[in-house]
């Protein structure tokens, strides 16, 4: 059976033009590295958004898998945007294969 | 004033319009892709700014150039301040979404003054080809008074300090590519744009029809979606197009500019920005709600800018310079 | 018979969906960005439905065009029933199957009525304009009719209520884009159609190239990928469109239409739908197999029409209206 | 150390054509909001699809974070669309951050 | 309350022109099917990636949901190519609703 | 020389592409889908193939054509083993980074052709038609050469067997609609491509100017990100291009080309593949590393061969051919 460790992996939903804060605050927690998906469309408190590329509201999901300790660090730094900027981050455990790259 | 109105309504182009609004209104599921949309997008600005630039080429820059260019900044930079201060008291808006609104109104909409361009080119009232260097100097003075009042001078909000904001407001992407096309078609002048001419002019109309099928159908759809936006807004979102057009033609027709050349002056004030300041001020003034900006902006002033608005400011104009308002 | 053979593999527009159908078969990795190739559909539907709203504000509507418009909806809507008595019997499918694939043959497929015109006009014998409001007009009868069949007419199923079905069936993206093109088209007339002539028109060949390569790469690959397909399928996505367009043309004969006119008609009732019908049956019959419907019509009946029964169809309209089924 | 709550995040593999039907029961379930991203092709009992934009074929990833019993109410309510429809529903616990808005 | 059961969800990050390598090893694990989704950007030790589509040397998330041991034989089968590739595979629990299927 | 280069940066295609570089060395958001880039760059393919099949449809295929043909892909073929030479030795590469990189120098870039065929014919030194013929004949050799080099010949790693890898090699998209776009030109000939033309020929310049605006953002990009870069291989992307060019025009001259054509076979030798090559290498090597070759071929050598190579491939040629290396 193959090894495997547990790390976190962490998902945060951003607007697209504020994905540098994100991946800075990645890249500053010490993590490897990350990821972006893009988003399609959604709704919450402030209703529903979609199509709105050409107007650069739109969002993406960036993902990072690190260390407790790192990811720790990271929601830790993200918090503030959290609120200020509507983001939302969610966070959990995860089997990895190769855990030293993360 | 009639005879204007019919005009805009047999142009294929705000004819596609009102099919986006619509298929929206009646709940159909159309929509272009999202790629699409953002490839039209930056299509017409690079084909209007090639445009301009050639058109500058031909004509040099002389006086009334100058004179125009001059005015499109100041005005660009002063009218977020009233807008800021109808916002603020008569729209009960808070100090930020009144700093995030105002900007987008000083600034410019490029589709607006495109189908302007269009509809007055019908009534033989053809603007300046330099216009086009009036819209994209116009773009971004507005962006940068509108933070100033959301935010106030010195405040380094996000450790983000005043350079790093001149320099996301400039390198913002409407603006390098307007900008960047607009020297391209100086530079290569009459010539150098025969070889592409096909694609950026022979293209432009049809594109543009279908880009404002899909702004139709994001504008009704964002309206019927609309939760923050009170009827103090949506009056303001008619009477500022209706004050800054009249302004800006006034303007025009003061600095000497001729009927459709003030028009089109006109119809850049009264435009309000749906694609480079939404995008500006999310990442500038992230905490401004886009719902209230994005939809005053988007839904209620452009299409009364497209449907209504060009036609009273071209027949305006036309009376300020002596004219009939309807085509010779 | 021949001549027509050779015309159909020398046009441009077969010879890339032959290439599609190539490429797909030697598992080629080439493929079209599915926003391009969404695009180019919403595209060609704009083009098309203009183009008939141009044909008709010229023409204007007399009998021929009301006799037409009701050949076809009264064919579009009872060539369904023939289709599921086949599907049922011969076909073994289930009910809900069978209407499903019911409505997919009794609707229309737009590319393939482009293709088909381009080949008409080839051969002297293109169809009269008013033939796009005739398509128009099949898109959804057969829909209508093939719900009932596979539902019911009573049958509220997901408490989806007949008015919603309707409203699904008239707001579906591709009916509201053709009707809509069509009637600014009626409203632009030549005059303003000018305009935008360069983008849809001079365009549409080169877009219907490219589209077709994707349409030619999608069905190949859905057709080695097919599973739920038996030769009975086979079979029947053969016959169908074989009888369906001899019924076809022999109608549009009988109301009185030219050969180029009649073979459209034929071709239009030998075509089935690949892009508004699999989406409102995805919507209104999901348990429905698109494995089933989508390969029959796009991967079977799609090449079988366009590569074989458009000369068919085109010789026996000549047939018919007395002509020799070549080139004059 | 920052606070953090757990709540269920729900994903639900979806065709696009019937995405309001699943947005309609997050809405129901009094979910405060949901997110859509693309997916662009798959494989399952009924075979391999790709490609099926034009097609209106395509299929959706919708996601959801809602407190526990929300979450169950709105799987409660989407069973019915699993079967019959095709749909996929996969849920687990996640840690989020400014657990109220959940 | 509805019924779950246990699965493990697979996602692994590979190159799109290696795709078909890794929805391979799915087929032949004798999981049932698999969904892939687009991705953006990213970043990681061998540096920041984006716009890469014209160049084919873009990325692509295959995700999969599978029983426990079947998870076990494809986390197996696609360790060496984690390594070599640069793939990157990450697995936790999930509840499914209509556990046959997986 | 200096008239050349002047004539290199008023062309429009030119100018975009450093627009490109330009806007993001500012650091500009300025960003094209990637699904509209992918479909430029399918565009470009199919545009060029047609026009060259057009083109030998007209010419027919003589002694000249089978001698470049011949010349292209011996050329293709044996330029990797010098270039792999160089990366191991001075570059300082590993096998397999040696062999990929040395694969892409030897394929060609579509687009630095079709620029350069821009610049030549702005030169009067318009290439001959069967030059497109020449570069998709030299698209392959060099991959498989490349892959010999990296992994040996009966090297079956990842069980991936000498039939697979050739297949994969083949069927590669850029290939395959090269090939079909360059049959469907013979085929179809000059009358069949009348049809399409407004669509391939009229837009072809001005899609390849948006086109040349996104590699130019991105190559600055992967620039400015670039990690894997020596200084050693910034010259091998300097130097290859210098010599390759040089033995592809010579070759050229010695099997008795015009100016033109022996400058375009020296364009498609200095030419290092971005598209087909990498994606080619990411499938059959994928241990190698993409911000090797990518950088070294897209960020590096292509801006060289545009703004700088061409020319002095350019005034090379016409030296050789007993030219003035001027406009006449
Ligand atoms: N810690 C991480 N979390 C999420 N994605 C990552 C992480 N590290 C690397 N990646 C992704 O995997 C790709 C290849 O990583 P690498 O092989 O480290 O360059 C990166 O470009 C990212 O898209
Ligand atoms: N409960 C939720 N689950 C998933 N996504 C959510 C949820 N609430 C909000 N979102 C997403 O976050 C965006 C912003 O939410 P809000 O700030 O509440 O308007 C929404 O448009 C959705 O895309
Ligand atoms: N085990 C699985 N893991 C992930 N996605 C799946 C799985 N099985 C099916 N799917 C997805 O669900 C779709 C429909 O599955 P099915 O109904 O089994 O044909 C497939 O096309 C896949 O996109
Ligand atoms: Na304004
Ligand atoms: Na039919
Ligand atoms: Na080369």
């Amino acid at each position: 059976m193959i090894e495997t460790v547990i790390r976190k992996r962490i998902e945060i939903l951003a607007d697209t033009q504020l994905q540098k804060r994100v991946t800075d605050a990645i890249d500053r927690a010490g993590i490897t590295g990350w990821t972006v998906t893009p988003v399609t469309s959604g709704k919450g408190r402030d209703g529903h958004w979609r199509e709105e590329r050409v107007m650069g509201t739109d969002k993406v999901f960036v993902l990072t898998i690190a260390a407790e300790d790192k990811a720790e660090v990271l929601a830790e730094a993200l918090a503030p945007m959290l609120t200020k900027y509507g983001f939302i981050l969610s966070m959990w455990d995860v089997q990895v294969i190769r855990g030293e790259r993360f | 004033m009639f005879e204007t109105a019919i005009q805009t309504f047999t142009s294929p182009v705000v004819l596609f319009f009102v099919l986006g609004l619509l298929a929206a209104f009646v709940r159909s599921d159309l929509a272009i892709p999202e790629a699409i949309a953002k490839a039209m997008s930056l299509y017409l600005m690079a084909a209007i700014g090639i445009k301009g630039g050639v058109a500058v080429s031909k004509s040099g820059i002389d006086g009334t150039v100058i004179s125009a260019l001059g005015a499109g900044i100041v005005a660009g930079f002063l009218l977020p301040f009233f807008a800021y201060a109808v916002l603020k008291s008569f729209g009960k808006l808070d100090r930020i979404n009144s700093g995030a609104v105002a900007a987008h109104y000083g600034s410019i909409s490029v589709v607006t003054f495109v189908t302007a361009v269009e509809i007055l080119t019908g009534q033989a009232r053809e603007p300046e080809g330099f216009m086009v260097a009036v819209m994209a100097a116009m773009e971004a003075p507005a962006i940068l008074s509108g933070l100033m009042l959301a935010r106030g001078l010195g405040n380094k909000d996000d450790g983000q300090s005043m350079g790093e904001m001149f320099h996301e407001v400039f390198t913002n992407s409407s603006i390098v590519l307007l900008l960047g096309a607009f020297v391209i078609g100086m530079v290569g002048g009459e010539a150098g744009f025969g070889e592409v001419q096909p694609f950026f002019e022979a293209g432009f109309k049809g594109v543009l029809c279908i880009f404002l099928l899909d702004m139709g159908l994001i504008a009704a759809r964002r309206m019927m979606d609309a939760r923050a936006i009170t009827w103090r807004l949506t009056l303001i979102a008619i009477f500022l197009p209706l004050v800054n057009g009249a302004v800006g033609t006034a303007l025009g027709v003061g600095i000497g500019l001729d009927a459709g050349s003030a028009a089109a002056l006109g119809v850049l004030c009264a435009s309000a920005s749906y694609i480079a300041v939404p995008a500006a001020m999310r990442l500038a003034l992230p905490e401004a709600d886009p719902g209230i900006y994005l939809t005053m902006s988007l839904s209620i002033t452009f299409p009364f800018n497209v449907l209504i608005n060009i036609g009273i400011i071209s027949a305006f104009a036309a009376y300020l310079t002596g004219g009939t308002g309807v085509v010779p």
